[in-house]
């Protein structure tokens, strides 16, 4: 019970583990591109939580400049990526990633 | 084909199309649209937010007021004209009974035509100020139509105390007017052209140089001289496209010949522009009935008419500058008591035609802003 | 500002997180997925602030909540997902991926377990009230350079980006 | 028991000079909770019915007069009214989302208070990334705008949406670019370091003897101005109220809300509104500092200062007893005259009480923080009465093209001219 | 071919049928027979018109085109085959630049039933003339389009009212009333209270409009 109630790092870690392996399924099962670039959000986010927990153990500070670096490669993903789902659906009008199956359209 | 959803090219209920299609959208503004003056439907052509093309769907006001009038004797018709135009009834009543009366060779008195006069160009500021105020509130100026709708409502009093109606007046009889004016009218109307004068200034204070206003209006809704007089544009939309021509001065009806006023005009044909000679056009026929007010003559208002209307066999059409624009008659006449035939030629539904031509290129927000400065009024286009 | 009630306050956030996460991964509908997801990071921000990062909370806050999840709203709305929604939802290797998934999780759990003895017991606490310049002299001293190749990474994007989403360019 | 009195006193002696948030003080922080939420909820109100008055004069009518005496009442008619209304939710909406997105809008308007500084210890509570979380939080409410116009399963909201949303994102770069310049101004001290809390933007401006507004002139107006502009945009209010543009989009996002969950929608947009003024009182115009804080600052002046809130409220109740002699001797007036009366006999006494010294240095903070805050919601009203509405590619032109690149210049100038500062 | 046009519509039989039916109704109140001995002598004529352009006009079309004022407004009736070469005439040399209106009249007695009226002006010239023609029923007109484009709705409302067909319309449909209605109003067989039932039920899904 002192374990559970006594937070330490390594309840962030599980929990970020947690975070990521939904990412993981939700990448590796869904169809929807759109969820499946949100699944990409959830793991960079389990990523940074462990980031921030580590930096908390340690008592420094890289871990939350990591995070930040993390935030900032995921707002460009996240634009790239929507960026061609616009594109691609201009093209074929689905989200379907299983229709992504040409190297051109 | 019957079915009237089946109209327009788009199926509105089906969300096949999305606001990303590669291609075009088709949107359907009106007949319900708080900015289509009444129940005007617009199919528009979309690239994105570009329009590439329109079409306007009219009738849904359609009265038969041409079929009504081959059945009503030539008096009893009067009143039915003042419906159509509804904010400038008084032009349509001046139009309808100056065609009647050409069909009868008679004129009539002088004392009438300028009670006429004056009282057609305070309804032209009616017209113009309601416009105004319209036209603002559309660009998402509210303050302007509380302005002119007080001014207006001075006009109102002066025609509801002059025959007892305020928006369709029915103030004119075939051959002169029904009534001689109240004591005191000429004082009324002098008084309002004082309180009215700073008012325009008033209103060009709001709006003129307002910096949303120009970049909302400049360069909008352009049409040139050459498509102006191709598809029939008649009124300010002309004037402001650079082509001096006024009906008042160039084929005077009235006596409009006797009156100092000028033609004001734009350049470019724009939104802008259109205003900007509406505008002018307040002045001038401020002016107008200043004169007319001084030069009041006595004598009878009305003419000798028969009792009983009945013009000989023949056709003619009048036309008048109405605050839209050129507002013709014709009317056959087959020697009885009833129009064999009356067309109407009515201002607003030949400008509309222009709004393809308008709106082209331009942006969905500016179509609201060209039916806007169009100045059309549902019930002449649909009659 | 100490956090208060850690244990009641971790717990709460960490079952909203999950059950987001799940949420995420499993509604049919994209917008609710996003929704789920904004939840899920909005519990996440407020785990920084626990964890004594709230520069990091804040940043999470605008960008994440604010920002790109804006962005995914905007693009699922303009893309059509009504026909997404009536097809199957689940690829036909579901089972491969569920079972990498298990998989790894096996793997963390083992991790975890093994390497638990190494974490230290008492964490050092730090001046939280310093936190922004702390990360700040960080950010333009020692890692100048990746702060600069983040805004390059950013600039590629955006144009990237225009030019992936542009009609005619 | 002892210790809750001692615990509930601790707060009230007048050295604290804490917020009860940082004080780590729970009751107090939730005694101002409640107060914020409360004083909101009134400014609201007073807001609907002092818009519709103004506007009602601008534009030569008299607006609400039935309701209550001028129709003080109507807000509260209204409200009533609408929380009897339907509550519709159209078929083929996604009713959930529907049913939640106004109060996203409004939770994030009222998030945004947890940092306003109305005092020095009269705020809920302190963070020291204050400005960044009021940032965040407010630009939650675009999820809401979103979520509204998308679940409502039309046309005309998912464009009012999609529009409302493109606005606000856009227009909270320049925003925050300016921010940032008036942020760069804290840290012109001995150590050379800034801060985020708001209470500390505050207190610099009171150390450098200077509001930001009139800092490094005129870089401090000009990010002031960008900020001003945007601030508008971000709430969707006229000139750049295109969301709701009444004679393009009928009323934008909320077109098929009716009844409870619009009211939050109209809440939520004057709170934000509020909100979002509070910023830019506490960036530039000095917050809680009265005017003129370096020319006027002997003691006499703060005396006569104090007396300020009294007097306003003084002046406001003679406005009020004028009003009640000119009110029409008929019967049919008497409750309408005296309710005025009793109005204007209540502003009167609050304007009294405020003459007391000792509350009068407690409250005075808040009164030139609200009175600020004031004149910004008039210029709102104002802006609306005047302006025409933008065309939405002019409205991201100017966001983009124009405030972006001046924000960013106003930065970096401002930057180099504080540099200049610190070295000599 | 003239001289045939012009007694029908003078001698109107319809206008004679017409106010012997309806005059008590329409004129209830005003005595019927005095008023109308005055307006007889007062019935003037067309007379022949005559100008450089008519004179030009003559030249080429001969007596296919009868020039006449009225009450000083100058008209002509053309015949239905030269219409197309005299509206083309008129806008492109005579610099009738102006299309006012395009409209109809219906003469169901006669065995050409429409008079089909171009009411032009000009403005280098200030003039207005109206150019008449006369056809059949289910005979087609030439569109004007192409000369003005101004003529495009006028045109669809003249289909629209009496059902006259003008070949090279890119777009002839009702306009005025919906798309599927019967009938066309402004005939003179289509009674004031007439309407199309049909439709009425079918669409609207009411019994009658009436």
């Amino acid at each position: 019970m002192d374990a559970l109630l006594h937070i330490t790092t390594l309840h962030y870690l599980v929990l970020g583990a947690a975070l990521f392996l939904l990412g993981v399924i939700g990448v590796l099962t869904r169809r929807n591109v759109v969820i499946v670039l949100m699944s990409i959000e959830l793991i960079l986010n389990a990523v940074n939580l462990n980031l921030i927990a580590f930096s908390r153990m340690w008592g420094g500070l890289h871990g939350q400049i990591f995070a930040i670096f993390v935030i900032t490669d995921a707002a460009a993903e996240a634009a790239v990526g929507l960026g061609i789902l616009i594109a691609f659906f201009r093209n074929k009008e689905t989200v379907n990633i299983d229709e992504v199956n040409l190297l051109k359209w | 084909m019957p079915d009237p959803t089946s109209l327009s090219p788009l199926d509105l209920d089906t969300p096949d199309k999305t606001f990303l299609d590669a291609n075009e959208l088709i949107i359907n503004m009106g007949p319900q649209h708080p900015a289509t003056h009444g129940v005007l439907r617009v199919i528009l052509r979309l690239d994105g937010e570009k329009v590439l093309g329109l079409e306007c769907v009219i009738g849904y006001l359609h009265r038969g007021v041409e079929k009504i009038g081959e059945n009503r004797t030539y008096a009893m018709f009067n009143p039915y004209v003042d419906r159509m135009d509804y904010v400038a009834a008084v032009s349509n009543g001046l139009g309808y009974c100056e065609a009647v009366e050409k069909l009868l060779a008679i004129e009539a008195p002088p004392r009438a035509q300028h009670v006429r006069v004056i009282l057609t160009e305070l309804n032209r500021l009616t017209s113009h100020q309601l416009w105004l105020g319209t036209h603002a509130l559309d660009i998402g100026a509210i303050t302007p139509l509380f302005y002119t709708f007080r001014d207006r409502e001075e006009i109102l009093k002066i025609f509801e105390k002059y025959c007892g109606a305020r928006l369709t007046t029915h103030a004119f009889r075939i051959g002169g007017l029904q009534y001689e004016t109240y004591s005191g009218f000429e004082r009324e109307v002098k008084n309002f052209l004082a309180f009215f004068r700073p008012k325009i200034d008033e209103y060009e204070e709001l709006l003129t140089t307002n910096r949303i206003w120009l970049e909302r209006t400049r360069g909008i809704g352009k049409i040139s001289a050459e498509d102006c007089i191709a598809l029939g544009v008649t009124g300010p939309v002309l004037r402001a496209s650079g082509v001096k021509w006024d009906l008042r001065k160039a084929q005077p009806y009235a006596n409009y010949k006797n009156f100092d006023f000028e033609i004001p005009i734009g350049e470019n044909g724009d939104t802008y522009d259109r205003y900007i000679v509406r505008m002018a056009e307040m002045r001038q026929s401020v002016r107008i009935i200043e004169q007319a007010v001084d030069a009041l003559p006595e004598g009878p208002i009305m003419a000798k008419v028969p009792k009983v209307i009945k013009p000989p066999v023949g056709e003619v059409y009048h036309s008048i500058e109405a605050p839209k624009g050129e507002l013709g008659y014709f009317i056959v006449s087959d020697g009885s008591t009833q129009p064999y035939r009356v067309r109407v030629r009515p201002p607003s539904f030949v400008n509309l035609q222009a709004l393809d031509t308008m709106c082209r290129g331009q942006l969905v927000a500016d179509v609201i802003a060209v039916i806007g400065t169009l100045d059309i009024v549902l019930g002449e286009v649909d009659r | 500002m100490t956090p208060v009630a850690t244990p009641f306050f971790f717990y709460l956030l960490a079952a909203t997180m999950l059950i987001g996460g799940i949420l995420v991964i499993t509604c049919k509908n994209a917008v609710h997925s996003a929704l789920a997801l904004i939840v899920t990071l909005l519990a996440q921000a407020n785990i920084y602030l626990m964890l004594y990062a709230p520069f990091v909370a804040g940043v999470q806050i605008i960008l994440y909540a604010g920002g790109i999840m804006v962005l995914f709203l905007f693009v699922i709305m303009l893309v059509n997902i009504d026909r997404a929604m009536k097809e199957r939802q689940f690829n036909s290797q579901w089972w491969v991926g569920i079972i990498a998934a298990t998989a790894l999780g096996g793997l963390f759990i083992a991790v975890y377990t093994k390497g638990k003895s190494i974490f230290p017991e008492r964490i050092p606490s730090i001046a939280e009230g310093e936190n922004t310049q702390r990360v700040a002299t960080l950010l333009y001293g020692q890692y100048m350079f990746a702060f600069e190749i983040a805004s390059l990474l950013l600039l590629v994007a955006i144009i990237g980006a225009v030019v992936m989403a542009k009609k005619r360019i | 028991m002892h210790d809750l009195i001692q615990y509930v006193q601790s707060y009230l002696d007048p050295n604290v000079k804490v917020t009860p948030g940082a004080a780590g003080n729970m009751f107090w922080a939730f005694v101002y909770i409640m107060l914020v939420f409360l004083g909101l909820s009134v400014a609201v109100i007073a807001m609907n019915w002092l818009e519709r008055k103004i506007l009602a004069h601008m534009q030569v009518r008299l607006g609400p007069m039935r309701v209550g005496p001028h129709g003080l009442l109507q807000p509260i008619a209204d409200a009533l009214k609408l929380l009897l209304k339907e509550d519709l939710i159209p078929a083929g909406a996604d009713s959930f989302v529907f049913w939640f997105a106004p109060f996203i809008v409004v939770l994030a308007a009222f998030c945004v208070f947890v940092v306003v500084p109305f005092g020095p210890q009269h705020a809920i509570t302190d963070m020291n990334i204050g400005i960044l979380f009021m940032l965040g939080v407010s630009s939650l409410s675009v999820l809401g705008v979103v979520m509204a116009g998308w679940a409502s399963n039309s046309h005309y909201p998912l464009i009012g949406a999609l529009r409302s949303s493109a606005q606000m994102v856009s227009y909270e770069i320049a925003m925050g670019l300016a921010v940032i310049s008036a942020i760069l101004m804290t840290s012109l001290n001995a150590t050379g370091t800034g801060t985020l809390s708001m209470i500390g933007i505050v207190e610099a401006q009171k150390a450098q003897g200077e509001w930001f507004i009139f800092k490094f002139f005129p870089l401090g107006l000009i990010a002031f101005f960008i900020f001003a502009v945007a601030m508008v945009a971000e709430t969707n209010r006229a000139p750049f109220d295109l969301a709701e543009a009444e004679s393009e989009l009928t009323a934008g996002f909320h077109t098929e809300y009716s009844g409870f969950r619009w009211s939050l929608f109209f809440l939520g947009e004057y709170t934000a509104m509020i909100a979002v003024s509070s910023i830019a009182v506490t960036l530039w115009l000095g917050g809680w500092l009265r005017p003129f804080p370096n020319l006027l600052n002997s003691p006499t002046w703060d005396t006569l200062f104090s007396y300020v809130p009294g007097a306003t409220f003084l002046f406001l109740a003679a406005i009020c007893f004028y009003n009640v002699a000119r009110m029409p001797k008929h019967p049919y007036f008497r409750i309408q005259t005296m309710g005025l009366g009793a109005f204007g006999a209540a502003l009167a006494l609050i304007g009294l009480i405020l003459f007391i010294p000792v509350v009068s240095v407690r409250v005075q903070d808040i009164f030139w923080f609200t009175a600020k805050v004031a004149g910004f919601q008039y210029l709102y009203i104002w802006y609306r009465g005047t302006f025409p509405r933008y065309r939405f590619d002019q409205l991201m032109h100017l966001g983009w093209k124009v405030l972006l690149p001046l924000g960013l210049g106003v930065l970096i100038l401002t930057a180099g001219v504080g540099l200049l500062q610190i070295k000599s | 071919m003239p001289e045939e046009t012009k007694p029908p519509s003078q001698s109107s039989p319809p206008g004679e049928v017409k106010p012997a039916t309806e005059k008590p109704a329409a004129t209830p109140a005003t005595p019927a027979a005095k008023p109308a001995a005055p307006a007889k002598p007062a019935a003037p004529a067309p007379t022949p018109w005559d100008s450089p352009m008519i004179a030009k006009l003559k030249r080429s079309y001969g007596s296919g085109i009868e020039p006449l004022t009225y009450l000083g407004q100058h008209y002509m009736i053309v015949d239905r085959s030269l219409i197309p070469e005299i509206l083309q005439v008129l806008r492109n040399e005579e610099q009738f630049d102006y299309c006012v209106d395009i409209t109809a009249v219906h003469y169901p007695q006669r065995e050409k039933q429409f008079d089909v009226i171009w009411v032009l002006y000009s403005f280098p010239r200030n003039e207005r003339i109206r150019v008449k023609t006369l056809t059949k029923d289910g005979e087609s007109l030439p569109s004007s389009i192409p000369l003005w484009a101004a003529a495009n709705w006028l045109e669809r409302e003249v289909y629209d009212m009496f059902g006259i067909k003008f070949d090279g319309h890119p777009d002839l449909k009702r306009i005025l009333l919906p798309e599927g209605w019967k009938g066309y109003p402004l005939r003179k067989d289509y009674g004031i209270l007439q309407q199309d039932n049909e439709w009425v039920q079918i669409n609207l899904g009411i019994e009658s409009g009436q």
